[in-house]
């Protein structure tokens, strides 16, 4: 309630971005929960009681966002992609987040050589041209675990630990530094006290927007190995991605809606999850944050300045406006 | 360091009208449920050469009132009544006629001066950036003469001027800003807790270079601070700020030896000094400015509060010392007003808890 | 349970250091760690011995970069000794904190506890005042429940905190200044400890409260039967509410005494600047004229021979005077008189090359007969500059002027009257008249390991 | 106290260079690990099953796979020490080889694609930090998200689309005209096309060329320039906070100056360390705008030689791009070091 109140107060577009990023990813949500619901037909699905669906059908009629060059319901692609990216997304940060978040407390709090190493790999992985680490890790897992879900996420956690690695490292060791830690140890606290209580909730807080502009870039980069046909299998998991890849092929024949329908679904997640960031950024970080102030009006002035009728100045000085 | 000032000579004698003077000032600010009454009513006057000190706790409108004399204050915060330079109303300037002011005729000086310089920029660009923006088509060679001539009154040497700002150390920063303040000789400059961050023995270096301004610029100062021992060593007058108030304004001397107003004597009774013999202090905190007690503003901290205290808001009066107070114990003891038996009997107050307080 | 101790039961020091060294290896840039170039080591403490006495308070006075906060973390084993002793003379005999690791350090903590300057830092903002004050006994394992609820609750009441009810569930950033450092204060007397270290615990906080939270320092002080080691830049706070006072500077003691004859007769020319220095509070004073120049000075390349020598205007030819305290009188000069800046900048050259630690310095660029003039008006235009006293000799080569200083003397502590103090003007007592350099020893050049 | 900076900007080069190494290794050992500890061989993943038991021996000496890992490990590194990179499982051809041949029009799309990401985002993230919470803020941070939003093949092929509308003859696929593609042994001075064309003063070709180079870069920029006005943007209204820029306008400093020279400027040091990390990001930008628009770059051949499981291409071609990350973090210090005097070296 706290937090609530102090975005509600926070001056400015940032609120508004955290709010209708907010309920833009919550419609996603819906699409991904219900999907079986929402959607008319199942992501693979290219025949209705034995007769096939027709190849690129335009929108309207029996199929509201039209059909695709492989017979697929362009709008069940669309509700059933909203799970996956959903899937996908969860799975890789909270698989990022799980290594990533304690790697970088205890990297930062111990120091010295472990943490110097720990750095120095972490950034030669961060440096790494992400797409090229998520394809090759794509590629290695697709012998292993499978096209699916899974094997997705798990090539984008890779490319996402140094960044929560880095965030939380470098806070920790500012907040390493900070009094209230020395003070710690002052009264006797041991280097496991110190993270657990003392260092671990000052330091996650910066941990909810790089998770929300990860999660978002995770998406983006879901879709690109979906583009170059790398990431999920279509007969596995409806991907947006794919769907576009397939529809481009059809774009320059004038068949524009089954690219552009899971285009948008992606600019509309990518962008309701970076507004839930930078909102969250400019509404918590109080490097960023602007309260929100009434404005200033002066009362009238009732009486001259430096008078003496003494009950006309406690009249001026009454209840502001 | 030693500096070859002109060694005595009181305030310069240029002694034509006041440089600064606010009427009844107001400068609140936008706060989350109303305003915040951060300089309510502040009446005061500058003469050419004369060093004001502004004293009292933090959160009692200082810094607002020294930030608010140049214009300087967040969105959303608004000034209201009479601010004049020289004459002028500076409130009804436009925004680039009070840019043009500031800098030229109005300085102001700040507390930490490490994060104040530009670490991207060398210290001579410091200057002519600002030495060109005020005075168009100066040549290199002149910018680089009044530059290191204000440098040299500060005990820079010549040596760093191309230096940048991180290279130097606190007291030195500290020179640089007053030299980057002084270097177009404005007519009044704001100090706002310029030693705080401060040594002793650097703080007592720098005070003696802002007392000796007036030798040298001619400068009128508004000295911010909370130590009232640079008050009375480096200032000619003392104004007492309490919640958005100045509650008693006079010559150093004359305030530090008969405070007039509680508040004063209070706040001086609490300073901890090599001549102190017992601890003494003010309980309770100063009040949220944006809902101050009604009457006088000190009224629920102050031991000698009458009922009248509570209700009524006391009265600016001059004294015959030269002394102006808002307080009605002061009114009350000069024989300047009467009260009637039950304005003047102690107000019956609520108990302060022990670590209400600051 | 706070007991009061009885500090006159056991006489003698309660914590003493003999020798005490603390040395940072200072990291040059990302770069230069790798490659192991340029490791500077300041010398944060730099044989420093010092005894605080049971149930006194003794006060640690000097400017920031005095190294006087990393005596009083060095004496709870925060910072760790490079070298020297530092010995805890606890209830069952004396322990030496600076061998102590880990687990036995953080027992020590049970005796020895700390304030800090900055309040709103000190605590932890996502814990509540009473987690806070409660924390050392749920981790010392002491206490839990509701005697732990008991005891914290007890603490608070002591520091003024109360009533309880109203600060216990508050987080810090609820609380002003005065109420954090109360709260803070309660956290280092929940232990009942012995000693208590105060790293400046008044001057972050507002001028109405300082002699609030003063008093409550001292009302704990003489309940709980404290030992206070009081670190402060302030001289007037120190001065009524110390027994005894020492001045650092630049790692060392450079005088110590009790606080009435400090104050009274200072002896060091650093005490005796400090002291005029203070701004009082009474029109009747005013802004003192003859100010120790600059400012401290690098501590990873301490002024050879006393620190405080370039700052001094006391200071005499065997002083330490180098190569570095002539590129500062040069540029006094300048400052002075700007007229034939750039004339006389070309005459002396390269100046960085004045910035060793030396007590030969070369001067000049081509013509030295006129730069040997340019030092004797620069000399003119200052007779009194203490620099002069300590050139030993100043000549032409022929391609440049030649300049060597006095070989240095580092002062030891010794005594002087009711004080000890570690200046060349007073000489040792105990050794007899006249030994100015005997019982420093440690000369100029070495790096004063002594 | 005095300005002693301990050292020289080309020893600080030198030093830096020679940190490289051992970052280099941590990539090379991350790349070897990644490709080696991978289920199956690329011998006859790359084979397929068609080869007999003989050839597919044959085929592991010849690449070294016989050996222990720890053994491929060591002269895995000592081949790259001597720039060899390895060769193409299937072609032999050496990796160099096509780093050289399509390294060229990879470095022009980036380099385009990050000119005009420059060009577009730093203007639009002064403004829109200059004037936070105005309607220009609001529009420009759309912009910024949804540019960055938006899938770059899609954007790509909705500007082909666009184009091929209003001027049917704008080229949309590769490099250069095929007939000019197929004299192109002529222009093989630098393997830069559009350099090669300009040495040979064939400006027909080179305006060709220029023309092909107009779409995808614009694909790329648009996608890196809604990082960079996001960046500046959140930099610019960070540094307009700093106390510098109230004590600039103390002095009167105009404020169209505080901005420009103060809180801009300011604002730029930590987005050049960004802007560098950003390298990556261009590195997957160009393998998608390669694949969309049939650009003859490197990525095109990562993904082909991906296709064909060709491991030792694979990992020639990652370990080219990941020295290219390293070296320009470099570039990124070097910067750095001359612009922030702080930089110690």
């Amino acid at each position: 309630m706290k937090l609530w109140r102090t975005i509600w107060n926070t001056k400015g577009v940032g609120r508004w971005a955290l709010l209708i990023g907010l309920a833009l990813t919550l419609v996603f949500v819906v699409f991904a929960i219900f999907a079986p619901v929402i959607a008319p037909y199942d992501f693979a699905q290219t025949r209705v009681d034995g007769v096939k669906f027709p190849k690129v059908a335009h929108p309207g009629g029996d199929y509201l966002f039209g059909t695709s060059g492989d017979f697929y319901d362009v709008f069940s692609r669309v509700v059933w992609g909203s799970r996956t990216a959903l899937e996908v997304i969860i799975l890789s940060v909270i698989f990022a987040g799980v290594i990533g978040v304690p790697l970088g407390l205890l990297s930062g709090f111990i120091g010295g050589k472990v943490d110097k190493l720990l750095v120095f790999f972490m950034d030669a992985l961060y440096s790494f041209p992400s797409l090229l680490l998520a394809i090759v890790f794509a590629f290695l897992l697709r012998d292993k675990v499978g096209g699916g879900v899974v094997s997705a996420a798990l090539s984008l956690t890779a490319i996402y630990i140094p960044q929560y690695f880095r965030v939380v490292r470098n806070t920790t060791v500012s907040a390493r530094e900070a009094t209230y830690v020395e003070a710690a140890r002052a009264i006797g606290a041991g280097p496991f006290t110190i993270m657990r209580k003392y260092l671990f909730a000052n330091v996650v807080q910066s941990v909810p927007v790089i998770a929300t502009l990860n999660a978002a870039d995770a998406l983006g980069t879901l879709a690109a190995l979906g583009f170059l046909g790398l990431g999920i299998q279509p007969t596995e998991a409806a991907e947006w991605g794919y769907d576009i890849q397939v529809g481009l092929s059809y774009a320059q024949g004038g068949v524009w809606w089954p690219s552009l329908f899971p285009a948008m679904a992606i600019i509309l997640l990518i962008t309701a999850l970076t507004f839930v960031g930078e909102g969250l950024n400019e509404t918590v970080n109080p490097a960023l944050r602007r309260r929100r102030m009434k404005t200033v009006t002066f009362p009238d002035r009732t009486v001259v300045a430096g008078g003496t009728d003494v009950t006309a100045d406690v009249a001026a000085e009454g209840k502001n406006s | 360091m030693s500096f070859d000032l002109v060694e005595g000579g009181g305030p310069a004698r240029t002694a034509s009208g006041p440089v600064i003077e606010a009427d009844d000032l107001r400068v609140w600010y936008a706060g989350p449920t109303g305003p915040v009454k951060a300089v309510d009513g502040v009446t005061f006057s500058l003469r050419p050469g004369e060093i004001l000190g502004l004293v009292g706790e933090s959160g009692c409108g200082k810094s607002t009132l020294g930030r608010g004399l140049l214009g300087l204050l967040p969105d959303g915060a608004a000034r209201d009544g009479a601010l004049r330079f020289r004459g002028d109303d500076m409130l009804t300037l436009r925004r680039k006629e009070q840019y043009q002011l500031r800098g030229s005729q109005l300085g102001m000086i700040f507390q930490e001066p490490l994060t104040r310089l530009n670490p991207l920029m060398r210290i001579s660009d410091h200057f002519s950036e600002t030495l060109k923006t005020h005075e168009k088509g100066l040549s290199k060679r002149e910018i680089e003469e009044r530059s290191l001539e204000a440098l040299r009154v500060m005990g820079i040497p010549p040596t760093r001027f191309k230096a940048y700002p991180h290279e130097f150390s606190g007291g030195m920063r500290q020179r640089l800003m007053i030299a980057l303040a002084l270097v177009l000789r404005p007519a009044f400059v704001v100090a706002d807790e310029p030693t705080t961050a401060l040594d002793v023995l650097v703080e007592a270096q720098i005070i003696r270079i802002l007392h000796d301004l007036r030798e040298t610029y001619e400068t009128s100062l508004l000295l911010i601070t909370h130590n009232l021992g640079i008050v009375a060593e480096a200032c000619d007058r003392v104004a007492v700020m309490y919640a958005g108030k100045i509650v008693e304004i006079g010559p150093a001397r004359e305030v530090f030896a008969n405070p007039q107003h509680s508040y004063t004597r209070e706040l001086l009774r609490s300073t901890i000094s090599l001549s102190t013999t017992g601890l003494n202090f003010i309980d309770g905190a100063p009040p949220d400015l944006s809902d101050p007690p009604s009457g006088c503003h000190f009224h629920p901290r102050c031991p000698d509060a009458m009922a009248v205290c509570a209700t009524r808001d006391p009265v600016d009066r001059e004294l015959p010392a030269g002394t102006r107070v808002a307080c009605w114990a002061s009114d009350l003891r000069h024989g300047t007003v009467t009260l009637s038996e039950s304005e003047r009997a102690p107000l019956q107050k609520e108990e302060i808890a022990l670590a209400d307080e600051a | 349970m706070l007991t009061k101790r009885d500090p006159t039961a056991r006489p003698g020091p309660v914590i003493e250091t003999e020798n005490l060294e603390v040395h940072f290896q200072l990291q040059g840039g990302a770069l230069a760690r790798v490659f192991g170039l340029k490791a500077r080591r300041v010398k944060a403490l730099d044989g420093v011995n010092i005894a605080l006495q049971r149930g006194e308070v003794l006060g640690l006075v000097g400017e920031s970069g005095s190294g006087k906060t990393t005596l009083g973390r060095a004496l709870l084993g925060l910072v760790p000794s490079t070298d020297g002793r530092i010995v805890y003379h606890a209830p069952d005999g004396p322990r030496q904190v600076s061998e102590m690791r880990g687990r036995e350090l953080r027992q020590l903590r049970t005796d020895l506890q700390m304030v800090f300057q900055d309040p709103s830092a000190a605590l932890n903002p996502s814990m509540t005042i009473a987690e806070a004050v409660g924390h050392p006994l749920v981790i010392h394992k002491i206490a839990k429940g509701a005697e732990l609820r008991r005891r914290v609750n007890e603490s608070l009441e002591r520091v003024g905190l109360a009533p309880v009810e109203r600060f216990a569930n508050k987080y810090p950033s609820d609380l002003s200044g005065g109420q954090k450092q109360r709260a803070v204060i309660a956290r280092a007397i929940i232990l009942d400890p012995e000693v208590l270290v105060a790293d400046e615990p008044i001057s972050m906080l507002d001028m109405s409260v300082r002699a609030k939270i003063l008093q409550l320092m001292l009302d704990l002080k003489n309940d709980l039967g404290l030992s206070y080691l009081y670190i402060t830049h302030d001289l007037a706070s120190a001065k009524y509410f110390c027994d005894r006072i020492a001045i650092m500077y630049l790692g060392r003691i450079v005088e110590i005494g009790p606080t009435a004859e400090i104050f009274a007769n200072p002896r060091h020319p650093y005490t005796k600047a400090l002291l005029k220095a203070i701004p009082e509070p009474d029109p009747t004073r005013m802004v003192p004229r003859d100010l120790p120049r600059g400012e401290i000075p690098d501590a990873a390349e301490p002024p050879l021979g006393c620190s405080f020598h370039p700052r001094c205007s006391e200071a005499v030819a065997e002083c330490g005077w180098e190569s570095r305290d002539l590129r500062v009188v040069l540029e006094q000069h300048w400052t002075r008189r700007s007229a034939d800046y750039d004339a006389e900048r070309k005459l002396v050259g390269d100046l960085d090359k004045l910035d060793r630690p030396e007590t030969t310095a070369t001067l000049g660029a081509g013509d030295p007969e006129r730069t040997l003039a340019l030092l004797d008006k620069v000399r003119a235009e200052n007779p009194d500059e203490p620099l002069w006293k300590g050139v030993r000799s100043l000549e032409s080569d022929g391609r440049a002027v030649q300049i060597s200083f006095e070989e240095g003397v580092d002062p030891a502590l010794r005594r002087a009257g009711g004080v000890e103090v570690a200046c060349v003007l007073y000489p040792d007592e105990g050794a007899g008249a006249g030994a100015t350099g005997a019982a420093g020893g440690t000369t100029a050049g070495s790096d004063g390991s002594g | 106290m005095a300005s002693s900076s301990s050292g020289s900007l080309p020893r600080y080069i030198a030093v830096r260079l020679l940190l490289v190494i051992p970052l280099i290794w941590v990539l090379l050992s991350v790349v070897f690990l990644l490709l080696r500890v991978a289920p199956g061989d690329p011998v006859s993943a790359a084979g397929g099953d068609r080869l007999d038991a003989d050839t597919l021996a044959q085929r592991r000496e010849a690449a070294g796979l016989d050996r222990s890992l720890f053994a491929q490990y060591l002269s895995y590194l000592g081949d790259v020490a001597k720039f060899d990179f390895g060769s193409t499982f299937r072609t032999q051809t050496p990796v160099l080889e096509i780093v050289r041949d399509f390294g060229g029009a990879t470095l022009t799309l980036t380099l385009g694609a990050f000119l005009i990401a420059l060009l577009i985002g730093l203007p639009l993230g002064r403004l829109a930090g200059r004037f936070r919470d105005t309607p220009l803020d609001v529009g420009i941070r759309l912009y910024g998200v949804v540019s960055y939003a938006a899938p770059l093949f899609w954007v790509g092929i909705l500007l082909v689309v666009l184009v091929n509308k209003l001027d049917p003859t704008w080229p949309t696929n590769g490099i250069a005209d095929p007939f000019i593609l197929a004299t192109s042994d002529t222009y093989t001075k630098t393997h830069i096309f559009l350099l090669d064309t300009l040495i040979a003063g064939d400006t027909d070709a080179f305006t060709d060329v220029l023309k092909h180079h107009l779409l995808p870069c614009l694909t790329l920029g648009i996608l890196l320039s809604g990082v960079i006005v996001r960046l500046v943007r959140i930099n610019v209204i960070q540094a307009l906070k700093g106390d510098y820029v109230e004590a600039a306008r103390a002095r009167g400093i105009p404020e169209g100056r505080v901005v420009r020279k103060h809180a801009f400027r300011n604002a730029l040091v930590p987005v050049i360390t960004v802007i560098g990390l950003q390298v990556a990001l261009t590195m997957s930008g160009a393998v998608l705008t390669e694949s969309t628009f049939g650009w003859p770059g490197i990525g095109t051949q990562l993904l082909k030689y991906i296709g064909e499981r060709d491991y030792i291409a694979v990992q020639g071609i990652v370990t080219f791009f990941a020295v290219i990350v390293v070296l320009t973090s470099v570039v990124v210090d070097v910067v750095n070091a001359v612009v922030d005097p702080r930089v110690r070296y």
